[in-house]
């Protein structure tokens, strides 16, 4: 056995589902102590090498080093035992339970003897509220997890998988779901871990991440690994060019849309949950991009939500076109021509199960209705394979079931479901969250190009920059309460942050 | 709560006593038979309460536990396992509350363990006895029965639910009647068919794809699938142009009584509702009153000062009048 | 070479139920060779007719994440409904006497609108009132047994078994079309047609589209502007028509009816559809897989009987065939991890 | 004002299975005074004693997201075992006519055994074979009723009911322990011990929290490193030692035994886990609340016996209240959103 100075040696990793060859032959090495970004656009094969990694796959072939020693990887349990944890790109909480059982899951302590052995809740207790202490978060450990925002649960999984004090940690976009905030809390936290001398493999597409906190940069397109860099050696727009094999010269559109008349007014919207949003008054002109920022716990997703008619409201109205409206479920706000794009991809957006073109089409069926009610089967095919190919969304066939896409291929097939309903209002909550560079850049060409044809667009987001490089205006929301709106051109993130952060006394956390 | 203005299991009215009648299961065609005759005979006598044990001895046993609980001054129990008999002699026993079993014969040392038990019924084995007489009568009469001239009657046995008492005495006995008359028999096929029409006609169609001309006879456990069986051969051609297979079952049902005036159905066997009904409920009600039974209080003979027996009857096209 | 074999490995865990099917006939064949017959296919055919028409019922509202116990309650209702109004006319116990002939459809349309009624209900509790399907189901079932229980004690007919049914009634159910040797079943030719609809149901209207969008999310159902409940209404409906008629046809075969009719018939059913691939958390099955399934319980059904195995040890072959049946089917899906 | 208002419906909502028990036991005790009594409460505890073993069995089942079919049948194997081995010496029709008195606990934990024995079966079909929980058990549940039918048919017994069971075995289904006035039945204290224990398993163990997390998300479950397979062997092993011991129970407490025993018992198991607010679907349900479930069947089925409703009429009126029962309960999820 030769010294090796890699802690963690992925060598040759091969792996075919039918259909993909989704790893070819990669290679990986990670050094202890050091952050290693893997970058690549969605579908390339980082979540399908880090579940190799973690036991969830078996790869077809290639072997896996850690310490220069052979690891047997059959399932999760022997790559925690080895010393590797992962945070998930797709959040696997146990909603019922509370927040400590899913951290402690697999390993909780006990007390007794057998056949007296039981969890011992209490060192639970303390063992949860110690971590999140250490952590910095401010999540109550008996707290039911489904019940959680996004951000939190996302904030729960970090704390998971620091906990079990592995040599290897993975994450898999780990910041999707976190607000600005919560990123920096996070980076610190990696700022320690590399102190103990951890190694951490890191996905992202958010590139400024990428350059802030890596040590390393290892690029993979179509399953194959392009090369490892030196992070510092790398720019944006190299790894760019790297990833999608071309330059990006800008990150955004040109936009050239000019806000009409107001389209949709709403007035005083206060939900019917005592915690939620209050007294929220906005309008939305025709043609016009009105982003929405805030931190986590803002309200932004359940406001959106409640003009789709998904929550209830306990007042307010809303107008189109000047004309006073109701909305009280999803298909009346569809019959306004509103469309949603929903936060939470796994819960409200896909169906797993259901194949790539019945994902795309299923908000637009009734356009398919042709004699006797039957739908055509042709038009249906040409439209997704059309948005298959607007948004370059990666499949092997439209016959696939969605839930074996890549998270971001999935983002966008939700994406492409919306357009072909061709919306006048468009409501997109976190529309680029885990979507590659050279996509994003697609997604935004749409969303200016829909402004242009006089559609108008609310679009929530948590990037900052997304917000200021999309918005006509941004509307900021604190703690359920509409703080202030800017003209997205002139504002700041200082000026984002401060009205974001108007009513609340906290600072830093995942508050 | 409280719809019980719907009373249609109580039955009887001006009696000052209470019996408590436990039927093994509600749905059973010749048990809504005595259960119609035990309401019938109650009138002016008792108030009666008929309970349904759901084909469970378990539930059985728990409703015996209500009508303890509710003081009836006399049980009649058919029962859903004549073994569990015991049991419910216990708890009666206890409770000094008489019973009177029914349709279903306990165990002899069951019997003996109170004076206060009585018996109405028929032996369960008359019936499968008296389905393979009517099959050895015909034999006897029809020699062309006989078709493959073997000596042997070949036959298919349509059986109820396994484990069921009835199915599983009427299987034996019914086979047994044809033996002890001098006849050898060979089974060509036996399947359960779950007491059940539509099943039995599948089976029967089966059969007859597998056994084709060799079957002679079809004895079913009862009506239902007797008649299942009928449709099954009718469809391949019997029952008309002189093409018959004697089938026989248990019962007596009306669309049994049907097909022996059809001609398809050449027997069955009719357990006595009426009687068994009555004779039920005049012992419960003189129990209840604290009487000792006999033929002067009920209009029964009492054997053995603890049984009455009410016996089967062969049915065919000749006597079916007997069976309206 | 070896990718023709991997071919083959292949084609066979994709049509592993399929592969099951046959191996079982060539097993009976062996055993007893005039399995092979004419008689054979028309008999399993006809004896699954009815079958295959409640299957396709319960895949309805499986395929919806949803589970319908009502399904054989449903079909002795309507037997017994149907059954009731077509005795002949000198029957001597006639449920009612005094029934002039009707034409048959006035009866067949009521018993199925009985189970549309059926259906109605349940698809109203769950979209109402939004209690689960399982416990929606088991309480109507249980509430039509006993409807049904009350109308067939109705005097004069006080739970006799309804017979003497027309002829012009069980034709339906024991008809034949004879082409050549070979005599179709009216039956088999209704189911098959049912089944012709229900694919287009399945794949060609938006009604089946967002009964498998339903059961693949019923969130994200909502969501994309699905009226969930509305379509659970249309489909709990529709499975309730499809029992209905089920449940006429058994009567118009068996010539007689009873409250007893279609028990336990909605564990056959949702047995078939699981063999033949449709998932019980939703989102997935097709209209040949529920035929396959329906097939391969009816195929162990006949042959164990026509090969002579005894009830008992019938159950176990049944019980083990249908796991390995399933354990080798389920292949498919675990080849891609 | 207002607040107590509201905080009385919150109340109501969240506790409603309780409330709809409450109402229950007063709409029948207006209509028959004599039903609030002692006996009446000894009765319904006596009575659904197995059922609350049997549904905490199913329990286990449901929360990790399954279904146990084969409950009923496993209870009737079980009772059948266990009564083939402990008849009076003297019985005319013994089942082992050269059979000593064995011990009571022999057959006892044969019997056990055997429940154990299925459930393991499940659970390796389950872990290993991939072969879904409705299919497996379904499976095994004809399968268990074939063996039991081989085993109750063999001669001398040949399909008999087994009968004449010794009074040390008998006792602890019928026996009690009187306390003044009241006498509490051996098996009520038996269930009770039961429901502790799973109470215990449920909320105190490491195999009940991963029960609970396999059914609440099984991806959760492997990716934390919990031995999924392994969880599964334990949970339908317990569960199969539940309903073997309630058969044995069933046995003792109708002092006979035969196949037909616990036949659909696991409906009446699910439905009243269900309507106690066990979820089908996985990851939710409480042993206060399975009880209370058994106690609605319960007092439903003790309760309209009592006041006298026909049978027919108890079936509308017992699928009516459970449809209402579980209508009421669902609204403490539904108000969350
Ligand atoms: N279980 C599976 N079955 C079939 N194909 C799969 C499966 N898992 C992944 N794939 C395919 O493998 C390829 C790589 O997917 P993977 O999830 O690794 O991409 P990714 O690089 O993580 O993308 P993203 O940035 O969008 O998360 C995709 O084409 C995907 O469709
Ligand atoms: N009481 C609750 N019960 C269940 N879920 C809740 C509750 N409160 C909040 N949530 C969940 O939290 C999520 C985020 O909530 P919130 O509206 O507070 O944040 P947001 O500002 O919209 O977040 P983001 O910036 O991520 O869009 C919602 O999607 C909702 O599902
Ligand atoms: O258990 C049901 C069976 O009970 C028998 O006694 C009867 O003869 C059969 O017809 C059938 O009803
Ligand atoms: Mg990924
Ligand atoms: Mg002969």
């Amino acid at each position: 056995m030769k010294a090796s100075p890699f802690l963690l040696e992925i060598a040759g990793i091969s792996k075919a589902f039918p259909g993909v060859l989704a790893l070819d032959n990669v290679s990986l090495n990670v050094r202890a102590g050091t952050v290693h970004a893997l970058m690549g656009e969605n579908g390339a094969g980082k979540s399908t090498l880090m579940k190799c990694l973690f036991g969830i796959y078996s790869p077809d072939s290639g072997e896996i080093r850690m310490n220069g020693e052979k690891l047997q990887l059959s399932n999760s349990r022997s790559a925690l035992l080895s010393g590797i944890s992962m945070i998930h790109q797709e959040l696997y909480p146990v909603p019922f339970r509370s927040v400590m059982e899913n951290l402690w899951l697999g390993r909780f302590p006990l007390r007794g003897f057998w056949p007296l052995r039981f969890v011992n809740d209490k060192k639970m207790y303390e063992d949860t509220m110690r971590l999140f202490e250490e952590l910095g978060m401010d999540i109550q450990p008996e707290m039911i997890t489904g019940r959680m925002s996004v951000s939190k649960i996302q904030s729960l999984e970090i704390a998971k998988a620091v906990s079990y004090n592995a040599k290897v940690i993975v994450m898999d976009e780990p910041t999707s779901s976190l607000t600005a905030n919560e990123v920096e809390h996070l980076f610190h936290i990696i700022d320690s871990l590399k102190q103990r001398g951890v190694a951490i493999i890191y996905i992202s597409h958010k590139m400024e991440e990428i350059l802030r906190i890596s040590d390393e940069v290892t690029i993979m397109r179509d399953g194959k690994m392009i090369g490892t860099w030196e992070a510092n050696s790398l720019t944006t727009g190299r790894i760019i060019n790297l990833m999608v094999g071309r330059d990006l010269t800008s990150r955004y559109p040109e936009r050239h849309n000019i806000p009409g008349d107001v389209l949709l007014q709403v007035e005083q919207f206060t939900s019917s949950l005592p915690k939620s949003f209050k007294n929220v008054s906005f309008e939305l002109r025709q043609g016009e991009i009105l982003g929405i920022g805030g931190l986590v716990g803002a309200q932004r997703t359940e406001l959106v939500e409640a003009l789709f008619g998904i929550r209830s409201l306990s007042s307010g109205r809303i107008r189109i076109n000047g004309k006073l409206i109701r909305i009280r479920r999803p298909i009346e706000a569809i019959r306004y021509k509103m469309a949603l794009l929903t936060e939470e991809r796994r819960v409200t957006g896909i169906f797993p199960v259901l194949s790539v073109l019945e994902n795309t089409v299923v908000a637009n069926q009734k356009s398919y209705q042709k004699l006797y009610g039957l739908l055509d089967e042709r038009s249906r095919i040409t439209d997704t394979e059309r948005s298959i190919q607007r948004l370059s969304v990666k499949t092997p066939s439209p016959k696939t079931q969605i839930r074996y896409l890549s998270g971001g291929n999935q983002q966008k097939v939700l994406m492409a479901r919306w357009l072909l309903t061709n919306p006048d209002i468009l409501l997109l909550d976190e529309p680029t969250r885990g979507i590659d560079v050279g996509a994003k850049f697609e997604i935004y060409s749409i969303i200016a190009e829909l402004a242009e044809q006089g559609k108008s667009i609310i679009m929530i987001s948590s990037e900052m920059p997304e917000l200021l490089g999309m918005s006509d205006r941004i509307m900021v929301m604190c703690e359920g309460r509409l703080t202030g709106i800017l003209d997205g051109r002139k504002a700041t993130e200082e000026e984002i942050m401060n009205l974001a952060a108007q009513y609340s006394v906290r600072t830093g956390g995942s508050a | 709560a409280g719809c019980g203005k719907n009373n249609d299991n109580t039955g009887g009215s001006g009696g000052d006593s209470n019996i408590g009648v436990a039927i093994y299961k509600f749905d059973d065609t010749f048990m809504t038979g005595v259960r119609n005759a035990i309401k019938d005979a109650a009138t002016g006598k008792a108030t009666v309460d008929i309970v349904d044990s759901q084909n469970s001895q378990p539930t059985q046993n728990d409703k015996v536990d209500l009508f303890i609980s509710k003081k009836y001054d006399a049980i009649a129990i058919n029962p859903v396992d004549r073994t569990a008999a015991g049991v419910i002699i216990d708890k009666a026993k206890k409770a000094k509350i008489p019973v009177v079993f029914f349709n279903r014969e306990p165990l002899a040392e069951d019997m003996e363990k109170w004076d206060k038990v009585y018996y109405v019924g028929a032996k369960a084995e008359e019936s499968g006895t008296m389905e393979g007489q009517l099959l050895v009568d015909y034999w006897k009469a029809h020699p062309e029965m006989d078709k493959n001239k073997d000596g042997v009657l070949q036959y298919i046995m349509l059986k109820g639910e396994p484990g069921h008492q009835d199915a599983e005495l009427r299987t034996q006995y019914s086979v047994k009647a044809i033996e002890d008359a001098g006849i050898k028999v060979e089974k060509l096929a036996e399947d359960t068919a779950m007491w059940d029409r539509v099943k039995a006609q599948d089976k029967m169609a089966t059969f007859l794809s597998a056994h084709g001309d060799k079957i002679e006879a079809v004895i079913a456990n009862n009506d239902d699938m007797a008649l299942g069986a009928i449709e099954a051969l009718k469809a391949a051609g019997y029952f008309k142009d002189n093409k018959f297979l004697p089938v026989v079952g248990v019962d007596a049902t009306a669309p049994a009584l049907q097909a022996l005036t059809d001609g398809t159905l050449l027997g069955t066997v009719l357990n006595d509702a009426k009687n068994q009904g009555a004779a039920t409920l005049n012992l419960a009600a003189a129990l209840a009153k604290g009487n000792t039974p006999n033929k002067g209080n009920s209009g029964y003979d009492i054997t053995d000062g603890k049984f009455v027996w009410v016996p089967y009857k062969k049915i065919t096209k000749d006597n079916m009048n007997d069976a309206k | 070479m070896n990718t023709s074999l991997k071919r083959v490995s292949e084609f066979l865990t994709n049509y592993a139920i399929y592969v099951v099917l046959v191996v079982l006939i060539i097993g009976i064949s062996v055993s007893a060779p005039s399995f092979l017959s004419l008689s054979t296919l028309t008999n399993i055919l006809h004896q699954n007719a009815t079958k295959a028409i409640i299957a396709l019922g319960a895949a309805f509202v499986l395929i919806t994440g949803g589970v319908d116990l009502s399904a054989g309650r449903v079909v002795g209702l309507s037997a017994v409904i149907s059954a009731s109004m077509v005795q002949v006319s000198d029957y001597p116990r006639k449920f009612f006497p005094d029934l002039d002939q009707l034409p048959v459809v006035v009866p067949v349309l009521l018993a199925v609108f009985a189970g549309i009624l059926v259906g109605l209900i349940n698809g109203l509790i769950i979209s109402k009132l939004h209690v689960p399907p399982f416990i929606t189901t088991l309480g109507t079932m249980v509430i039509v047994l006993g409807v049904n229980s009350l109308y067939f004690d109705m005097p004069p007919n006080s739970s006799q078994p309804i017979g003497g049914l027309r002829n012009d009634f069980t034709k339906w159910g024991s008809g034949t079309i004879d082409i050549g040797p070979f005599s179709l079943p009216y039956l088999v030719i209704i189911a098959i047609i049912v089944a012709v609809i229900c694919w287009v149901i399945f794949n060609k209207t938006r009604l089946g589209k967002n009964m498998y969008a339903i059961g693949g999310n019923v969130q994200a159902a909502h969501v994309s502007g699905i009226n969930v409940g509305r379509n659970l209404l249309w489909i709990y409906s529709i499975a309730g028509a499809l029992y209905g008629l089920a449940g006429v046809l058994e009567a118009a075969k068996s010539g007689g009816a009873s409250t007893g009719y279609g028990n336990m018939y909605e564990l056959d059913a949702i047995a078939a559809c699981v063999v033949g691939g449709v998932s019980t958390t939703g989102g997935i099955g097709t209209v040949p897989g529920i035929m396959a399934g329906v097939m391969i319980f009816g195929i162990i059904n006949y042959g164990l009987t026509f090969i002579g195995v005894g009830p008992y040890f019938q159950l176990i072959i049944k019980g083990a065939i249908i796991v390995v049946a399933v354990a080798f089917d389920i292949r498919k899906y675990l080849a891609k991890k």
